[in-house]
């Protein structure tokens, strides 16, 4: 495997990582607060369908992007009320999520624009351009350096860098602020911060709110990125940043690390797929499993125990 | 009134199922006329469905897609009276028309296509889901550009191993870009909802795709060679015009009866050569003639090709 | 202590939840142009109406029974098991394997064998989430995820390469032998003189999945160990202090659960198919966590909870036909009765609570 | 009072006393059909301690946590200083002065102190200033009222007399005039419930406004200036402390009189029952829990263990459960016991005839969501009287056997339908006591019998231990409260830092010499 081979698969593992950061990160707000969240896949299909429905309607990927965003807000706050305002159970009230998104996208869909679930594909000043990062171009014959730099590190589109930029800012929002301080508390015992003084109800609408915002970046990555919606796009996305967010024991650096992990082994599996076609036969499904094989061996060998916040599952009820 | 039922992919899977609801539509612009139709969410509902429409008189009852065999195979016996058309599969009754179609050689022509539009030598696919039908497609066409570039090099790869392998647009983008920076400049794309991801990719990146099923070409006028467009709506449409009197028996929809092979149109006319054009007819006429023998990647399930 | 009659706690509020649901809905079928009333009517009586549509009915209830206990065993060990989807798809395997390998003459004989086969290996694909949670501490949730796409991969593998008949197209395995065959509803009432449809799906196993619900009952709360299961999935300290060993309850309720999801396999494979067909599960894994919970883990609570979804899955695919709603409809209609009945429950119940309590004191009790 | 022509001018000219710090009126709280508060009002005046008592479920709790605007109250005001105050939320409470330390106590546990005091009192959006102000902050009140703990410290890591303290510090931080206290000795040791005791003082004499909700008769006559009872919801007196006594305010609480003292008769010593020897346990981090301890129990005989919490009785007393792996040597009726730590050893040791009552009943001893039939058998549930074949319980035979036990404890309500979390901590403690005393085991191992329950079932529990001592049974008791180890062990060890600090026998001891013991002063005491 040569060197520009390497650049491309990590090229590739950065897309690949981004919509799941972005939602890993969006879990992590609402699980640190104390709302387990499985709805994540829904909130993120949500968003890929208004963005790509509003982007092509206005023109504008960030009509699209705000819009899609709301969506996925909207169905946050609905998770919110069922769980937080009324104790409900989080995992049922994420499952009714992930299928009211999937059918209500659908039916929408339809409706609008009657291409069955599918909306109009984005024509390209409808969508993101790649930023490319100053003297991008100069540096690309610099040897190794230059394209790891020009190649791999410039030319993504916006949501990337946002992406990548949202790990420190969540690392300080939670570990910095007076707000992450709280918030963290209600997610380990929430009777504390009742107690002293502050709504624990307020601070978890906070924390799902900004996880709909970062589910709404996700879902509108993809609908940009493929430049239209398909129905189910999401393709358990949504479950795989899940699973990454216990790997990562709820912490964003390693959410981080886990997202470029799993997108590696999605991105690298192509390449290792045998180049006779009877190979094929016999790989590729073992192929495609690799990544979900390689988490559980390494989650069995070196991760170990991952102790969720305390009070995460839990409606915090403090009078009946 | 006529009955249409799609596969489980939906019916504006932009793909197989989609080709045949365009049929279907054209049937009705055209004639005026109005058809009943199902989309199938479950498997256990082929029989129902079947059932439903027959005992509703609707003739005759149409249905796109392989699985739908063994259900057919007991309501056709109770049903007599109503005609059957199933596609891509054969099933053997007095009531059943079977439409099958030759993939592989309407495949074989992209590939010829393809290797002759690279510029690299490397060429590529990218299929949905890992199933036969999928395979046939890829040793077709690999098959096409072997013959007419030898050292041409194919890659394949598939989406994934669940249904959702069809609706991965992000998915089959990135594969694009694999298989673009192993040097493919010519993607055929087989995977559905998913292939709209490859050939926006091929745009993005500036290199050419082959759309399949129905013509795809204008999805991204100028970046798509072609399509290899299985007439499905064809069949459909057919089927629908002799209403009851469909005539049961098999068709094997392929070459010569155009009811495969590559399309030619205003948005891809810039792109295809008149040498491709005329190889692609050569190789036609070679294929009808049976002096290039097309391997079908069914009859043995192996690719000597790849 | 009371707050309102038992009736009140397990009829109306549930009724009210879904009547809240459906309202809903109909606002939704409005919207797109549709006539709410007249797609209530088609539901009920599509899926109630004829022995045909409850065939169907059943059929579907019975796959999410399956699932449910599957799900429902788990939670009583405060055990999230998501992969009901892989275990009940390795169930399918293992039905297949032993229905294929054997040339069976009688159900009398298959039945037992695939109850065993399919268990076994739901309850093996189960054991490896269970061991790794169990003795390393691997969260059960994701490896379960892992497992369902893993188990689609091997079933892909499998049903097109060595299961696949030969030169056929669809990736199934043949079709199981005659003496494979269960009782459809059609042939075992035909001996009493009751006419039930003889083109329905509902089978034989919708007794044994009955005959499961009665099970997990007599498991979870007459045996010693439902009562240890029931005890870890309260408090790990206590069930420790108390002697009951948690890898080993981990593991057997794994299985147990595990076992159940496969089981579905002798009424989706075995009973319908009569085949395994790729991806046969179809949601079933999924829609079962969504009926555990609804049912509150109880065999009459997600017996009902089976049924309703059965009722929506049937009812469903009649919209289609008779009003050309999209399927996705069904799917909207799902998840509001999730939302409702399932998250949104206090909504309804504080005031109705209220009302109770204040009949209560005006009575002085 | 210095300060009663201030505030006086303030008040209307009808009141002559000075406002109170605190007053309630007419305070009604249901929780559904659950009268928990009724029609209470009280007076608490500025700079006292007011202690409040009663049986468990009296509705205490509930009253203090209406004040602190936990709970919303159903009818009543709420006058704090003289003025009418709405109380709606805690933040409303911290706003008027008022603090509170909650019997379980509400830390972040994975949090250090520093973090869990400024925790909603934060200065600004960032949140190391804030951290650093509080660490100065911290440092002066800790001096000035003997509050030591190291603020860089995570709570999980604390003793609770230490997390107690933090839990003040919240409420000083956020400069609290009225400070309450729900059952604050409850988990303490004698020492650490004396500190606790002078930091109270501490904090009367510098003006602040205390109320106590304690148990314990003793710490109200030592520590407090006036007292109410609460009985069933309501208030039925308030009286000054000074004129009243332990008994009478035991008789107004209960309703009937009650005996403080344990009454039993001199030990009748029989055969050796268990013998330990050089036992050690090292915990998951490697630190040696247990040094190499060792002593013996005799039939008749109560064995008290004494020691501050944490000293290694929590692993004595899993180890001989059966529950945690150790090394060396542990015998009963001459008979090796395995200390592998295997897991179902737990089961054998009942087996043996070995029960144990554990120390902490929510997280180890009951199943709060289980019946109460059910939590009859726990840890029993093998044993055949309670199975009708290797598959099947036999549930009419254990809700039978409970009625009878519930009885012979006189657990209320008898009902054993109700789940144990329905149950108050001194009913849930009888239904325990119940399940395994009346085994009738040769060895019962018993943690913490009373910590939290009223005085009522206090007196019952003990005369419980002591009846079946005089049957001839060995009794390993652990307890953090001293008095109750003198009056109730026939013999005394004391645990310190994992190792048998000394030993000797109640009736030659006295709390003074056991206080230099628990301390792990060997000299002071021998001297
Ligand atoms: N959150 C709650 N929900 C329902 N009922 C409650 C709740 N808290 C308390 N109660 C009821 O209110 C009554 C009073 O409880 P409270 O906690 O005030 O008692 P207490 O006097 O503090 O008892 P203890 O001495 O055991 O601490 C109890 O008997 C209980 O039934
Ligand atoms: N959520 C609740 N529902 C019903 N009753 C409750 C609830 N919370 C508390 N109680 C009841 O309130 C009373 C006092 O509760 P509290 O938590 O103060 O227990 P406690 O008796 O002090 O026990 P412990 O000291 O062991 O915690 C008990 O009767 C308890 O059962
Ligand atoms: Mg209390
Ligand atoms: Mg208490």
């Amino acid at each position: 495997m040569d060197f520009m081979t390497l650049i491309a698969i990590f090229d590739s593992t950065l897309r690949y990582a981004t919509p799941l950061l972005l939602a890993c990160l969006a879990g992590l707000y609402s699980e640190r607060a104390g709302v387990v969240d499985i709805g994540l896949e829904g909130k993120m299909l949500g968003a890929a369908f208004v963005t790509g429905g509003v982007a092509y309607v206005t023109g504008s990927i960030w009509l699209g992007l705000l819009a899609g965003t709301a969506a996925s807000i909207a169905l946050s706050l609905i998770h919110g009320v069922a769980s937080i305002t009324y104790h409900g159970d989080q995992l049922i009230s994420g499952v009714a999520i992930n299928f009211l998104a999937a059918g209500l996208s659908i039916v929408i869909a339809s409706a609008w624009f009657g291409l069955g679930g599918r909306t109009p594909s984005l024509p390209p000043e409808a969508r993101f351009q790649n930023i490319n990062l100053p003297l991008a171009d100069t540096l690309q014959n610099v040897p190794i350096l230059g394209p790891i730099y020009s190649e791999l590190i410039s030319g993504h589109t916006i949501l990337v860098y946002v992406a990548l930029l949202a790990v420190p800012v969540t690392w300080a929002v939670l570990f910095r602020t007076r707000f992450g301080l709280r918030l963290r508390a209600a997610g380990e015992n929430p009777g504390a911060v009742d107690t002293a003084g502050v709504s624990v109800v307020r601070l978890r609408y906070y924390a799902i709110l900004i996880a709909g915002l970062l589910c709404g970046l996700a879902g509108a990555y993809l609908a940009d990125f493929a430049a239209n919606f398909v129905k189910d796009m999401t393709a358990g996305r949504g479950f795989i940043a899940l699973a990454a967010l216990i790997f990562a024991k709820w912490r964003p650096w390693q959410a981080m690390g886990t997202c470029l992990l799993f997108g590696f082994l999605s991105a690298a599996a192509p390449y290792l797929e045998n180049k006779s076609f009877m190979g094929i036969e016999v790989a590729s499904q073992f192929i495609d499993a690799l990544p979900y094989i390689l988490t559980v061996i390494i989650l069995a060998g070196f991760v170990g125990k991952a102790i969720p916040p305390r009070a995460g599952g839990q409606p915090y009820v403090k009078e009946q | 009134d006529p009955a249409i039922v799609f596969d489980l992919g939906g019916k504006f899977d932009k793909s197989f199922n989609e080709a045949a609801y365009n049929g279907a539509e054209r049937w009705a612009s055209e004639t005026g006329g109005s058809y009943d139709e199902f989309e199938l969410s479950a498997d256990a509902q082929r029989e129902q469905v079947l059932r439903r429409f027959a005992e509703g008189g609707n003739n005759p009852i149409v249905m796109a897609g392989f699985s739908f065999a063994s259900a057919l195979e007991t309501v056709a016996a109770d049903f007599p009276d109503t005609k059957f058309v199933i596609i891509d599969m054969v099933v053997d009754a007095p009531n059943v028309r079977s439409i099958v179609f030759d993939e592989h050689t309407g495949s074989y022509l992209v590939g010829v296509m393809a290797a002759m539009a690279s510029e690299s030598g490397t060429v590529s696919f990218v299929g949905g889901m890992d199933i036969p039908l999928i395979s046939k497609f890829a040793c077709g066409y690999a098959q096409g550009v072997k013959d007419t570039n030898p050292d041409a090099n194919v890659i394949v790869n598939m989406t994934g191993t669940t249904p959702s392998a069809w609706n991965d647009p992000v998915k089959g983008s990135e594969l694009t870009r694999g298989q673009i920076s192993q040097g493919s400049d010519v993607v055929f794309a087989a995977a559905g909802g998913t292939g709209l991801g490859v050939l926006q990719t091929a745009k993005d990146e500036g290199i050419l795709a082959i759309g399949v099923d129905s013509n795809q070409n204008h999805l991204q006028p100028g970046s798509v060679l072609t399509s290899m467009v299985k007439r499905v709506d064809n069949a459909v449409y057919e089927s629908f015009t002799a209403g009851e009197g469909v005539e049961p028996g098999f068709a094997a929809m392929g070459l010569a009866n155009e009811g495969v092979g590559p399309a030619f149109d205003d948005s891809n006319a810039p792109l295809v050569t008149d040498e491709m054009k005329a190889a692609v007819e050569e190789a036609k006429a070679k294929i009808i003639a049976g002096d290039i023998v097309v391997h079908d990647y069914m009859s043995d399930e192996s690719c000597p090709s790849l | 202590m009371k707050k309102m009659p038992r009736w009140a706690d397990v009829a109306l509020i549930p009724i009210l939840n879904l009547l809240i649901a459906f309202i809903i809905s109909g606002l939704v079928l409005l919207a797109i142009g549709k006539d709410p009333w007249a797609a209530l009517g088609t539901m009920i009586d599509g899926s109630f109406g004829s022995s045909r549509g409850v065939g169907y009915t059943l059929y579907y209830t019975t796959n999410f029974i399956f699932t449910g206990l599957a799900m429902g065993i788990a939670s009583h060990a405060r055990m999230f098991n998501i992969g009901g989807e892989g275990q009940a798809a390795l169930g399918g395997l293992g039905v297949a394997l032993i229905l294929l390998a054997v040339p069976w003459p009688h159900w009398t004989l298959a039945l037992p064998a695939a109850i065993l086969f399919g268990g076994l290996f739901g309850a093996a694909w189960a054991f490896i989430p269970a061991y790794l949670q169990a003795k390393r501490g691997s969260h059960i949730v994701i490896t379960t995820i892992m497992f369902n796409f893993i188990a689609a991969s091997l079933m892909g593998y499998l049903l097109t390469g060595v299961l696949k008949v030969p030169g056929k197209m669809a990736a199934e395995t043949a079709k199981f032998p005659e003496g494979a065959h269960l009782p459809t509803f059609h042939e075992m009432l035909a001996p009493f003189g009751i006419e039930f449809s003889k083109h329905a799906p509902a089978n034989l196993s919708f007794l044994v999945a009955l005959l499961c619900l009665y099970v997990f009952w007599i498991l979870v709360w007459r045996t010693r160990l439902g009562y240890n299961i029931r005890a870890f999935g309260e408090s790990e300290s206590a069930a420790v202090y108390a002697g009951i060993n948690p890898a080993k309850i981990i593991i057997i309720t794994m299985l147990i659960s595990g076992a159940f999801a496969g089981l579905m396999a002798i009424n989706n494979v075995m009973g319908e198919a009569e085949r395994l067909i790729h991806n046969a599960v179809e949601g079933a894994g999924f829609i079962g966590i969504a009926v555990a919970l609804m049912g509150r883990n109880h065999p009459i609570g997600i017996f009902l909870a089976a049924l309703l979804f059965g009722f929506l899955w049937q009812g469903g695919a009649e919209l289609q036909f008779e009003h050309q709603i999209p399927r996705e409809m069904v799917t909207v209609i799902q998840a509001l009765v999730i939302l409702l009945t399932g998250a949104l429950d206090n909504m309804v119940r504080r005031p109705v609570e209220k009302l109770f309590i204040m009949r209560y004191k005006a009575k002085g009790l | 009072m210095a300060t009663a022509t201030e505030t006086g001018r303030q008040e209307t000219a009808a009141l002559a006393s000075p406002a109170p710090a605190i007053e309630l009126r007419g305070i009604s709280k249901a929780f559904g059909p659950v009268q928990a508060n009724k029609d209470i009002s009280i007076r608490v005046e500025k700079g006292t301690v007011h202690g409040i008592i009663g049986e468990n479920g009296a509705g205490k709790s509930t009253l203090m946590s209406i004040l602190y605007g936990f709970y919303k109250a159903d009818a009543g005001e709420i006058f704090i200083g003289g003025k009418e105050t709405l109380i709606p939320d805690s933040q409303a409470a911290i706003s008027a002065g008022i603090g509170m330390v909650f019997q379980h106590f509400k830390l972040v546990e994975n949090f250090t102190v520093l973090e869990n005091v400024v925790l909603g009192a934060e200065e600004g959006f960032r949140l190391t200033p804030s951290l650093r102000k509080a660490r100065k902050l911290l440092t002066e009140l800790a001096a000035e009222y003997e509050l030591n703990v190291d603020p860089d410290a995570l709570i999980e890591d604390l003793s609770v007399g230490h997390r107690q303290r933090v839990e003040i510090l919240k409420a000083l931080y956020r400069k609290a005039d009225i400070l309450i206290l729900d059952e604050p000795t409850g988990v303490l040791t004698p020492a650490e419930a004396d500190h606790l005791f002078r930091i109270l003082e501490g904090l009367r004499d510098a003006g602040k406004t205390i109320i106590l909700i304690t148990h314990k008769l003793r710490e109200i006559m030592d520590i407090t200036d006036t007292v109410s009872v609460m009985r069933r919801g309501e208030m039925t007196a308030t009286v000054k402390t000074s004129e009243t006594s332990p008994e009478h305010l035991a008789e107004l609480m209960v309703g009937r009189k009650v005996l403080l003292r344990v009454d039993k008769k001199p030990a009748q010593l029989g055969k050796e029952i268990l013998k330990v020897e050089n036992l050690r346990v090292v915990d998951e981090q490697g630190v040696e829990r247990l040094k190499g301890i060792g002593f013996n129990i005799r039939a008749g005989e109560i064995l008290g263990i004494a020691g501050v919490s944490g000293n290694g009785q929590s692993e004595l007393l899993e180890v001989l459960g059966g529950y945690a792996e150790a090394t060396g040597k542990v015998s009963l009726h001459g008979e090796e016991l395995d200390l592998s730590g295997a897991e179902s050893d737990a089961q054998s040791r009942r087996l043996k005839g070995i029960a144990h009552v554990p120390e902490d009943r929510h997280e180890e001893g009951l199943i709060l969501n289980f019946h109460a039939w059910e939590n009859m058998v726990f840890g029993y549930q093998n044993d055949p009287k309670y199975n009708k074949n290797k598959i099947l319980m036999d549930n009419k035979a254990i809700w039978d056997e409970t009625q009878a036990k519930m009885d012979r404890f006189d657990v209320r309500p008898p009902n054993p339908r109700l789940n144990a979390a329905n149950f108050s901590g001194g009913n849930q403690q009888k239904i325990v006591l119940a399940r395994e005393i009346e085994r009738n085991p040769e060895l019962l191992l018993i943690g913490q019998p009373t910590r939290g329950v009223d005085i009522g079932a206090i007196e019952f529990i003990h005369q419980q231990i002591v009846e079946l001592r005089d049957q001839g049974k060995a009794i390993l008791l652990v307890s953090v409260e001293l008095e109750e180890v003198l009056s109730l062990a026939d013999r005394i060890v004391v645990m310190f830092d994992g190792q048998i600090m000394g030993e000797r026998l109640s009736s030659e001891t006295d709390e003074r010499e056991l206080g230099m013991l628990m301390a792990g002063m060997k000299q002071g005491a021998d001297a």
